[in-house]
């Protein structure tokens, strides 16, 4: 299984090309990661280039957070070869890389404000009327303007996995890593962030890797779906959305290949 | 207190204690300033709450003057301590063996067997080894209970000791205030006189501030053998103990006669060396007995009274 | 429809919700005051005799005798000037050294080992080494007490830095916080509660040292107090001077607690 | 493809991971050589004269010397017995009493002032209260060490108690586990560091009181070592208990720690 | 807005009766639920009866949560009436009121099987076999067999939520409140994990009040879809849904219906 995957994903699949750049922004050859008796991800190999929006689906288990802990260089312990922009990211990889976890993980003691500001890039002092502009501007984007001076624990579980969103947007990474960023928000506020997270990736030019249990998000969002499987999980498919955008949700194209990935995610 | 070495050093540093009502005078009286103020030298004083306590601040080098008993001295010179006795602030009979009529003690051999408070390495714990010794026992008979004085005092009264090696002003106070105290044992010679102990080093260096020490603790001798109500008052206001208690310390076992160190002193801590080596208060082999002529200096104070 | 919002304080877990009941403060003197009368009983019915122990009421007019002769106010002022340095002094390097172990493994295997065998030193075991190191000024006493309170403070600390959640050090990471930006924005707000339990037990220690500290050569303070009342035999201040240990170091306990709600802002 | 798991431990955040280096816990021990050679440069320097400080090596010879007597093992042999009953009393004391102030509001509001008022008591100052209540016999050594160690574990406990994580609290309510229950599965192992901080410094205090405990009628003990030391003018004495304190202090704080690691099962 | 909604939903529409018994076993009447200032809930009416499976859905924020929590008994500051089986939840309310919260709130230091373990009802000692056994039984339904020593540190997020589904299994209440369960599930995974409960909630008569973001799964599950809307959130609209089961995903009445329900969230 995990020698077809590798026959799948090692030349990263057409697409890749598009990308501005010839020199993939995120590499991944032969990763295998273990943790004690577990392997989580055996021979991942993947490309994604410069400016590309990558969904990865699989089921739950078999890896995905573990592939983006990975890349973020988290995980300095796996086998194989793991670069970002070219370095290796046990030597630190780029600082450039930004993560929204899976798991808010907000700060208690602070507020909803402070919260997001934690994502302002080093360096852009949290006080400065520009930077607290961005951060309001932040979360009514988010949807949460009144709710700046709450704490996480006044928030409800969607309006705090939506400040841990805009705290990922803040730092506006060159390399953003989203884990199931909208897993507990209802149809439309997730329809909202899902397009303003394609404006923001249009407009900054910036890589995405997204992970989602959700497809019908996965094929709308994405230039490439690559669907992880197994456990150990490794590469399963890659199903390229060759779409213009705009693109209509409601696209019988997307429909297709929605069911495209589904079948290759099933048994 | 400039480490005893501070030749123009501009302090001396000198402790009073509730045990040595001279140094109590001079406090009071600021008589020890006075002998040094055309000299600009400040006076520093530090409370010594016992022996151990005083032997510390000459130990650490803060004291350049400290009160002790003679034992304590000698143990502590035996110890290495670098100090000197000069002079001697009193003579005391401060220490006697106390119980009470119930426990039908009536003399040291009826301590065989029976518990009795002391505090080790202190006058009255050398004066029941000495009255043990007297009477044909030795420490074994008895079982030393370690105390500190005050909580001997209530052991005894409490009825856990059978008696109690007793220190004024705690032994006045309890024979005047508790009927039935009996102080069974005493034996003046036993006790071991008040020891002013001066570090080697001002004695070496400074001279003429130790010379002036001496001078004001003569000034306030004498005030003190004449005006001994007066004297028990200020011992008494010190003190917070109450003035019958003050006047029987000060009056009735107190001898400030005779300042200089000689050879009773010698004899009494040479007759104490043994014990202080077989009880294992001094390192081994330092031979306290040799000690007792380094330790007593009769030469320096005598040009003085 | 009910009205709005019950009054009643929330029930569910020992988290206390500041509610109407204004008198709860009040309970906390019940236990004492029961106490003081018993105290007073046991007294006056001669079950302990009054040379032992003193009366309440005794022990109240020695106070209030020292009070009025202004001699009180000098020991108690004294007093708290000594465990306000040291504490202070204690608490500032326990945190330093706190953080610095807590965050480095290095430094951790360097000086904890030290740092755990020292602090089983007794205070009274310091006394002869301060009065030699640091002779019979205010210094010594300060540092003595400042040894005391520096330990809970450390041990609190590092142990409280050590076992700041994972998660929230890969979120600092992440966003590439830095080190001095991590340790103020994520581990000393997470290790704050460790922090302030220490500081409580380090104020506490240092109380606790100050009698220790007040063997070296003093002639004023509560713990001198204590120790000459030991020395003449005086009941009436020895519980008069334990008294004033108690209040103080209620009233220090408090005021701590009073700093930790600003700060934590709850 | 590259070999597996690289060897080298994760340097994320302060949390040790175990790894080959044995050597680490040697390290702990070069601050103190270093003490030692220091220590005995300025002695042999005579920067400090050998008879307020000897050196080290005298200080050897002395506890060589009351080794072979056989003398220094009674001293130690008791006090570790005083010190791990009395430990073992405070400690289990202050887990029931923490336990309870941290569970309940009433008992917190009864009880904690009074606590957070004797908790300031300097060791010294119950000494003569001691004496009168419970004698001259081991029960008030061993009491008063109890004392020593009740408080930290009380602290830490109820404050760690109180700080259990709301969240969980509600799962135990949801899910009916009751009193008892709640009490084992949930607040317990969630306190559990806490507690464990509060022992470690428990322990560390009952070696604190334990010089206070020995003033009580002993005659033997570290703690009457060090006064006898201070007693008899005898710095090798003094420094040789100091040196035992730190000693068996730690090797109590590693046992302490040995615990904690099977309980906790890291 | 919210007396439309009063209006829609204060005789619980027709399905209720279909309940077992007439009386409903949930009744909430007029609650209004505030935290300081922000009002989560005002005026919901809502009558479940006994057996009844209800799906309730609704915007981030609008008080789906807040509205479990006051069934379940933690918040008894409420105005407004809710009881359980008759009794006022503030007087108690039912102790056979299981439920499964939005985040896994699992135990750090315990596996997988002591945490599903907590679930047990009290008076069964978890060490006892059978209790073993039925737990073992609940991880493996949960798809975890082979982890149940595994510490939730070890878990993915999907696996995690999964423990705490089980842990509410084993509680096997009369009552069973979900606070979206499937939320970081994968499409079939959760699939397994919906008719599993289905098959719980008929053999048990357990009640269910299921909250959710994923229209097509509450139609497929529920009897009666509650919308909730508006901050504070009070009842938009109630879709019943009147199809017997066993259910077909795709039945063309199953999307029609959730385009009714898509239509109510809608704006
Ligand atoms: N810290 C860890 N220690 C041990 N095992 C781990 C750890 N983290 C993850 N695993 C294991 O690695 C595997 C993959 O986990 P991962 O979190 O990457 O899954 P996932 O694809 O993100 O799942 P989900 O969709 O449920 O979030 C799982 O079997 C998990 O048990
Ligand atoms: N403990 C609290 N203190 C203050 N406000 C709270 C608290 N809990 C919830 N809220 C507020 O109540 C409202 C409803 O929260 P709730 O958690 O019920 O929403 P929800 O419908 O479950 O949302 P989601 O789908 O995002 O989980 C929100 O505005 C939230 O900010
Ligand atoms: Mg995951
Ligand atoms: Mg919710």
């Amino acid at each position: 299984m995990s020698s077809d995957a590798d026959a799948d994903a090692a030349p990263p699949a057409g697409k890749a090309a598009a990308g501005s750049t010839g020199d993939p922004v995120l590499a991944v050859d032969g990763l295998r990661k273990r943790y004690d008796d577990t392997v989580a991800l055996d021979g991942v190999d993947l490309a994604v280039a410069d400016g590309e929006f990558v969904a990865v689906v699989g089921p739950s288990g078999c890896g995905k957070s573990t592939l983006l802990r990975v890349l973020s260089g988290l995980e300095p312990q796996f086998a194989g070869r793991v670069a970002v922009d070219g370095t290796d990211v046990r030597d630190g990889g780029s600082d450039d890389v930004g993560m929204v976890f899976q798991e808010p993980r907000l700060l208690d003691w602070a507020d909803v404000r402070e919260n997001v500001a934690v994502g302002l890039p080093a360096g852009v002092d949290p006080d400065a009327p520009a930077a607290r502009e961005r951060v309001d501007e932040l979360i009514e984007t988010v949807g949460l303007d009144g709710f700046a001076e709450s704490r996480p624990d006044q928030l409800s579980g969607g309006m705090a996995q939506r400040v841990s969103l805009a705290r990922g947007l803040a730092y506006d990474p060159s390399v953003l890593l989203l884990d199931e960023p909208f897993s507990a928000l209802d149809r439309l506020t997730k329809a909202d962030q899902q397009d303003h997270l394609l404006d923001v990736w249009e407009e900054r030019g910036t890589t995405v890797v997204l992970v989602t249990h959700d497809v019908e998000e996965a094929v709308y969002l994405a230039d490439r779906v690559v669907v992880l499987g197994g456990q150990p999980g490794s590469v399963e498919a890659v199903v390229d959305v060759d779409i213009d955008r705009p693109r209509e949700r409601a696209d019988p194209d997307l429909v297709e290949l929605r069911r495209d990935v589904t079948d290759a995610l099933g048994r | 207190a400039g480490n005893g070495d501070g030749s123009g050093s501009g302090t001396v540093t000198v402790d009073y204690a509730y045990y040595n009502p001279v140094s109590l005078v001079l406090r009071e009286k600021g008589w020890l300033e006075e002998t040094f103020a055309d000299a600009g030298t400040d006076v520093e004083w530090v409370l010594s709450l016992g022996s151990n306590q005083a032997n510390e601040y000459a130990q650490s080098g803060e004291a350049d003057v400290s009160s002790t008993a003679g034992i304590a001295a000698l143990m502590a010179r035996t110890n290495g301590v670098p100090i000197t006795t000069p002079y001697i602030y009193s003579e005391p009979e401060w220490t006697a063996l106390v119980t009470f009529a119930e426990t039908g003690i009536e003399s040291v051999a009826d301590l065989e067997g029976r518990s009795v408070a002391a505090t080790r390495g202190t006058d009255p714990y050398f004066f029941l080894l000495q009255a043990l010794d007297d009477a044909g026992l030795s420490e074994g008979d008895v079982e030393v209970v370690n105390l500190q004085h005050p909580e001997g005092q209530s052991a005894l009264v409490r009825g856990e000791v059978d008696a109690w090696a007793g220190l004024d002003p705690h032994m006045a106070e309890l024979e005047l205030e508790h009927d039935g105290a009996e102080l069974f044992f005493r034996e003046p010679r036993y006790n071991t006189y008040g020891f002013l102990n001066f570090l080697d080093g001002f004695l070496a260096d400074r001279p003429e501030d130790a010379r002036r020490v001496i001078e004001a603790y003569e000034r306030g001798r004498e005030w003190a053998v004449e005006n001994p109500e007066e004297t028990a008052g200020i011992l008494a206001d010190a003190s917070e103990m109450s003035e019958p208690v003050a006047e029987r310390v000060f009056t009735q076992r107190n001898d400030l006669s005779r300042p200089i160190p000689g050879d009773p002193h010698r004899e009494l801590l040479s007759n104490l060396s043994p014990i202080l080596e077989s009880e294992g208060l001094v390192t081994e082999g330092s031979d306290p007995a040799g000690r007792v002529d380094e330790l007593i200096d009769p030469e320096f104070a005598s040009e003085v009274v | 429809m009910a009205t709005d919002a019950r009054t009643e304080p929330r029930t569910i877990g020992p988290v206390a919700v500041p509610s109407a009941d204004r008198f709860r403060p009040l309970l906390g003197l019940a236990v004492p005051a029961a106490l003081v009368v018993g105290w007073h009983v046991v007294v006056a019915t001669g079950v302990i005799p009054a040379y032992q122990l003193p009366t309440p009421l005794r022990v109240a007019e020695t106070l209030y005798g020292m009070a009025a002769s202004g001699e009180l106010w000098d020991h108690v002022a004294i007093t708290v000037q000594r465990v306000f340095l040291g504490a202070g002094l204690g608490i500032a390097v326990g945190t330093a050294l706190g953080t610095v172990t807590g965050l480095s493994r290095t430094a951790s295997d360097l000086l904890d080992p030290l740092f755990q065998s020292l602090k089983n030193i007794p205070s009274l075991a310091w006394v002869p080494l301060f009065l030699l190191w640091f002779g019979i000024g205010e210094t010594a006493k300060v540092l003595l007490i400042a040894v005391g309170a520096f330990f809970p403070v450390y041990l609190n600390l590092s142990t409280g830095i050590a076992a700041v959640d994972e998660e929230l050090l890969e979120v600092a990471e992440v966003y590439d916080l830095g080190r001095v930006e991590s340790l103020r924005r994520v581990v000393f707000p997470a290790a704050l509660p460790s922090l302030l339990v220490g500081i409580r037990g380090g104020v506490g220690l240092a109380w606790m040292f100050v009698v220790a500290a007040e063997l070296i050569a003093a002639s004023q303070g509560i713990g001198f107090l204590l120790s000459d009342g030991r020395t003449l035999a005086r009941p009436d201040i020895i519980v008069g001077s334990i008294l004033l240990f108690a209040f103080l170091g209620n009233c220090s306990d408090v005021a701590v607690r009073e700093v930790r709600d600003r700060v934590v802002g709850r």
